[in-house]
């Protein structure tokens, strides 16, 4: 995590404007400081994106907690993204990969107090975990999620985050031979797959 | 990956120096005359045009159009075409409804293969003739179904409506009448390979 | 593709896997009399059968990996991709204008739900106002094709079960949908005609009077397509406690949609987190309960709430068009769209689902990143854990309840 | 057909020049063709009135460019299917591939020789006509195994499963149900049948006792499952095996299935119009024993037999197909059940009626 600690902020998100609290992010940053120590790296509770930066090595207890409190009970995870955020410049190290979970619950939802909420930021809980780009390892949370399952598969496949702790990381979507994670954004087109030209992006 | 699925033209198949000739102009030119085989070559072509089964294969949006066309306000069966056949063993021709992917081309070509002869293909929109939207950035997208199998009729729009694809069924049985119903030459096949191939390498 | 085993279609000969040489040990031997001994000489094997890409009721492009032990299906593996589009790349690599129309092209069936949650992403990140009489124009666009999405859903729903004649029937009024569609925004299928900060075309007074007619007529032939199917005694004994879903199986899988609200779970983002104006509108929630046939969470659960969803959306755009207010159509835009840094995270209700977007803007006027989560994509996965044990026909009608469309699924 | 052939001798003095034997082949060839001829015409006539009649209940129209309002559409799809190439399989069992569809077709085909189409239009005018039509109707079940099996196909397999499955189990309320009529007619031959139901409407079997009443509905829905038409298409369900038993069958040998299939329908829609409705009587006491007389009398067998047609396709496409093993469900625990029990009143009634 230290080396994560290294690279630049993200363009995103980190800049806490003011406005009222997040309840739900509020919440869970109570929770899991109470319940998971050193789990959260960071946490915005205000503002337009307020989220948890979540230590690497704690996601799954971290996660676990979340599910199965039945204050939160983040029974769903809705989506499981990642985003490339290479380095500027050589010197800023190896840049980041982010991982962004957002949670979201259905057992918890009843009650209009939620609604009213829910206008603001939806309901989500959105968790982050930044893990260094070359050597992009993030616990799997298919054992808390079984939705995650596919999601981690294709953010493997796209972005080549490799989940561990889970049983197979094949791609998903696209074949399996293929050269590279297409959502890295230093990945190159391919010239030609299995005799089939293709032309770059430049060529047309 | 097998080399049955290598997508580049047989050597046995790929035309040669000598101009390719077209089957039916092969024969003996006094027998090209006579009735009974210009009779049974017209009864061919004739039956051959009038039941061109599709394969039900769709891939993507055109395919929904593709279904639109058979249903209820186009209804591709008045011209002998709405019998959509599963299995590629008894269809006659295949449209290709839909972006064709890096992933799915060997399958296209290979239930192409499966179709017996004499077989039709009909590019059915944007993606499947070159890519489409997808021909810049999507790097995953077949930038034209002709560099996998060879295409009788084009359709272009994103998606094509559904006049347009039966306009494709009624100039594929045009073409079938002018110059018979037996399928591409091989010189025909994957022409459009050695545009891309070109373009691809320079 | 040497990364799977045989690239097979449903017609690669091979009912018998190839045998193995003959290995015989004395233990081999022993085992076979024993066997033998207990009346088991008769030796079964599973059949592992692939079912797509090309197979009529895969819906597109899917390929289904299922092993049978004579029709019981005993494991299954759905495998995705074959149409795998790129539209993630492709958002990082064109400006934010340029990228909308490849949203249409995720859920075909649903063109307009997928731009307007796009738009409504891409305002939240620019910060954009969008005029009221455009906001009414996409509820009602946005519901009118909810409705051309359902009854399709629900006619394909019948061809995957084997009837036929109920599909052309639903055909026959998602033309005039469609055809209502065509007139706002040129195009039968895919539209682009919500844009950034408001809608393309405004609607004429013959539209509304149209519109009026194609949402009587729907709700009209309501009633037959249910004759046809849901009341239908075959129909129910086919769907009735076939492909149960329960309720955690669901939430946990991240189902959502049509196919969340018959496992019993009382959700609709337009409700619940409304978008848009979506709460101005009167309109209930159909959630699946026993009292109607077969068990909370089954394939006819899912067809009768797409069945209630229908008559909602009929009402929800009746709301609209009676509200709809005079006024501008198009907030003033940029030449080019520069959203500050920020990021959003966006969901709406697609026919199919919960449609959502997470949109990171780096200050550019492309997207330093943007992903799709198609609802399909989730409601597949399901289907690993709820096939187990079902008949090839209980797959097939498990599948077709799902209603997935592969573009929103491979993106 | 004897008869009628020795009557053509006697008359003719070039024929009696020739040996009677030859003449006997001769002729029994000549008939096989027309009656070959005429039934893959109509089953040709059917494709397209199932194609017409499914268009209008979609609300389309169906094929009416091909020749006069589409009529020509079964012969185009005809000479194409054989213009078409005839792939086998390379793992196919060669020999049973190949001869599968005639198998098929032949059970049909031959049925229709104890079938009487007309008075005295019967090529066999067999004592045991009913049983010989059941039992070889039969056969097809064997083509359809050999066709499945040996295509090496996993969804044909599939399909051959429950063909297999489905079609013998129903063979049994078939025949008991058709027996229902045949204790009360006291004869199975088909001719004596219809002889029978001369006169009124009321001297139909299907209204002439409560048993034969039951039976037809029970011998219409066997029917309907013996013929694998939906709702009992599961050996060929499209939307779940592809294309079934055939799915590997391409070109002629498919055309032949596909004969077959609608052959099938025109036999036992015949013999539902045979046993149940009066054969070709038209409900109205005139003799038709003259030669128009027959030919109107083959008129109304056929328009009678062309309304069960289209019953059979309007439960075609407006139904949902049945599950496996609800199928065998229906069969076991309802045809079977109903169509003993109408068995034992049809026989109570011999008993204490006499019959007739």
């Amino acid at each position: 995590m230290s080396d994560a600690a290294a690279t630049p902020p993200p363009a995103t998100g980190a800049a806490p404007d003011a406005g009222p609290r997040d309840a739900v992010t509020a919440a869970a940053a109570r929770l899991l400081a109470a319940k998971v120590p050193g789990a959260v790296v960071e946490a915005v509770e205000t503002g337009r994106h307020p989220s948890l930066t979540i230590a690497a090595d704690k996601l799954v207890a971290a996660a676990r907690v979340l599910h199965d409190d039945p204050e939160l009970a983040m029974d769903c995870c809705h989506l499981v993204s990642a985003v490339d955020w290479p380095a500027k410049t050589p010197a800023d190290g190896p840049g980041a990969i982010e991982v962004v979970y957002h949670l979201v619950s259905y057992a918890r939802k009843q009650g209009a107090a939620y609604r009213r909420s829910a206008v603001k930021n939806d309901g989500f809980l959105v968790l982050r975990v930044r893990v260094p780009r070359d050597k992009p390892e993030v616990p799997s949370v298919m054992g808390v999620w079984v939705g995650a399952d596919w999601h981690e598969r294709e953010m493997w496949d796209l972005m080549g985050v490799k989940f561990t702790g889970r049983a197979s990381l094949r791609r998903i979507l696209l074949p399996e031979d293929w050269p590279g994670h297409p959502l890295r954004k230093d990945w190159a087109y391919p010239v030609e797959y299995h005799g089939i030209p293709i032309i770059p992006p430049e060529g047309r | 990956m097998p080399p049955d699925n290598k997508l580049s033209p047989d050597p046995a198949t790929a035309p040669s120096g000598a101009p390719a000739i077209h089957p039916r102009l092969a024969l003996d030119p006094e027998l090209e005359q006579s009735i009974i085989l210009t009779k049974i070559d017209w009864l061919k072509d004739w039956s051959r045009r009038n039941a061109l089964w599709p394969m039900a294969f769709g891939l993507a949006c055109c395919a929904m159009e593709m279904m639109a066309t058979a249903a209820t306000k186009y209804d591709l069966d008045r011209f002998g075409s709405g019998v959509f056949r599963a299995s590629p063993r008894q269809a006659d021709v295949m449209i290709v409804a839909g972006t064709v992917t890096h992933k799915m081309a060997p399958r296209v070509k290979r239930l192409y293969e499966q179709m017996p002869d004499p077989k039709y293909a009909i590019a059915m929109g944007a993606c499947v003739i070159g890519g489409g939207p997808y021909s810049r950035f999507g790097y995953h997208v077949v930038q034209g179904v002709d560099l996998v199998i060879p295409v009788d009729i084009y359709v272009p729009g994103c998606p094509p409506r559904p006049e347009a694809l039966i306009d494709a069924i009624r100039k594929l049985q045009e073409r079938i009448r002018v110059r018979g119903g037996d399928s591409l030459r091989p010189d025909e096949v994957l022409r459009n390979r050695e545009r891309i191939l070109a373009m691809s390498a320079s | 593709m040497s990364h799977e085993p045989v690239p097979s279609v449903p017609h690669v000969p091979g009912v018998v896997a190839p045998k193995a040489p003959p290995v015989v040990d004395a233990s081999d031997l022993a085992r076979a009399l024993e066997e033998r001994s207990m009346g088991q000489a008769l030796r079964t094997e599973e059949l592992v059968v692939n079912m797509g890409p090309q197979h009529p009721s895969t819906h597109g492009v899917l390929r289904v990996v299922i092993k049978t032990d004579g029709e019981v299906v005993t494991a299954l593996q759905p495998h995705i991709g074959n149409l795998h589009r790129c539209v993630e790349k492709i958002g990082e690599s064109l400006p934010y204008y340029q990228w909308l129309p490849y949203v249409d092209r995720m859920d075909y069936l649903a063109a307009i739900n997928n731009e307007h949650g796009a738009c409504i992403a891409i305002e939240r990140l620019a910060g954009i106002v969008v005029p009221e009489r455009a906001e009414y124009i996409r509820v009602i666009l946005a519901e009118v094709q909810r409705v051309a999405s359902h009854i399709f859903a629900m006619g394909v729903y019948g061809l995957d079960i084997g009837a036929i004649t109920p599909f052309l029937h639903t055909f026959r009024e998602r033309e005039r949908g469609l055809d209502l569609l065509d007139h706002v925004a040129g195009g039968r299928l895919l539209y682009h005609v919500v844009r950034i900060g408001g809608v393309k075309r405004d609607l004429s007074p013959e539209w509304i009077d149209e519109c009026h007619a194609f949402l009587d007529a729907v709700e009209e032939r309501l009633p037959e397509y249910n004759t046809l199917l849901l009341d239908n005694h075959i129909f129910q004994e086919r769907t009735c406690n076939i492909g149960v879903i329960p309720r955690e199986l669901a939430v946990g899988w991240g189902v959502t949609g049509p196919a969340l609200r018959a496992s019993g779970v009382d959700w609709d983002t337009r409700r619940d987190a409304p978008y848009g104006i979506y709460d101005r509108f009167q309109f209930e929630v159909p959630v699946a309960h026993s009292g109607v046939a077969g068990v909370v969470g089954d394939c006819f659960h899912r067809h009768w709430v797409r069945f209630k969803e229908t008559e909602q959306a009929i009402r929800i755009a009746r709301q609209a068009l009676r509200d709809l207010p005079p006024g501008e159509i198009q907030a003033k835009l940029p030449k080019t769209l520069k959203p500050p840094k920020g990021e959003a995270y966006v969901r709406v209700e697609n026919p199919r689902g919960e449609l959502a977007y997470y949109m990171v803007a780096d200050g550019t006027d492309k997207a330093w990143r943007i992903r799709c989560r198609g609802p399909s994509f989730s409601n597949i996965g399901v289907m690993t854990d709820v096939a187990r044990g079902a008949l090839v026909a209980d797959l097939v009608a498990l599948m077709g309840s799902l209603d997935i469309v592969l573009g929103e699924v491979d993106r | 057909m004897k008869s009628f052939l020795d009557g053509l001798i006697d008359g003719s003095s070039l024929l009696q020049a020739v040996p009677r034997g030859l003449v006997y082949t001769v002729g029994i060839l000549l008939a096989c063709k027309a009656v070959l001829l005429l039934v893959s015409l109509f089953a040709g006539e059917i494709v397209w009135m199932e194609r017409r009649i499914s268009g209008r209940m979609q609300a389309r129209i169906g094929p009416n460019r091909v020749g006069p309002q589409g009529l020509l559409q079964f012969l185009a799809d005809g000479v194409k299917l054989m213009a078409k190439e005839d792939v086998i399989p390379t793992s196919a069992d060669r020999l049973v591939f190949l001869i599968a569809p005639y198998i098929v077709f032949a059970g049909v085909f031959a049925a229709f020789a104890a079938v009487p189409l007309g008075a005295g239009l019967v090529p066999a005018n067999l004592t045991f006509g009913l049983f010989y039509v059941l039992a070889i109707t039969s056969v097809e079940v064997v083509g359809v195994i050999m066709a499945g099996w040996s295509s090496n196909s996993k969804w044909s397999i599939l399909g051959t499963m429950r063909e297999v499955a489905q079609v013998i189990s129903y063979e049994m309320p078939l025949a008991i149900s058709a027996l229902t009529v045949a204790v009360l007619a006291g004869t199975l031959n088909l001719t004596e049948i219809v002889d029978q139901q001369q006169g009124w409407v009321w001297q139909w079997w299907v209204l002439r006792s409560p048993a034969t009443f039951v039976g037809f509905f029970l011998f219409f829905t066997a029917a309907l499952a013996a013929l694998k038409r939906a709702p009992f298409d599961l050996p060929e369900a499209e939307s779940e095996l592809v294309a079934g038993f055939h799915t590997e069958y391409t070109g002629f040998r498919f055309a032949i299935f596909f004969l077959a299939e609608y052959a099938g329908m025109f036999l036992f829609s015949v013999l539902t119009v045979v046993l149940f409705f009066g054969g070709w009587h038209p409900g109205v006491p005139v003799s038709l024993t003259t030669g128009i007389g027959r030919a109107l009398g083959f008129l109304v067998l056929f328009a009678k037999s062309a309304f069960f047609l289209s019953v059979m396709i309007w439960i075609r496409w407006s139904l949902p197909r049945y599950r496996v093993d609800k199928v065998m469900y229906l069969c076991y625990k309802v045809l079977l059940p109903w169509s003993v029990a109408a068995m034992v009143v049809a026989a109570l009634q011999v008993l204490l009626t006499g019959g007739r």
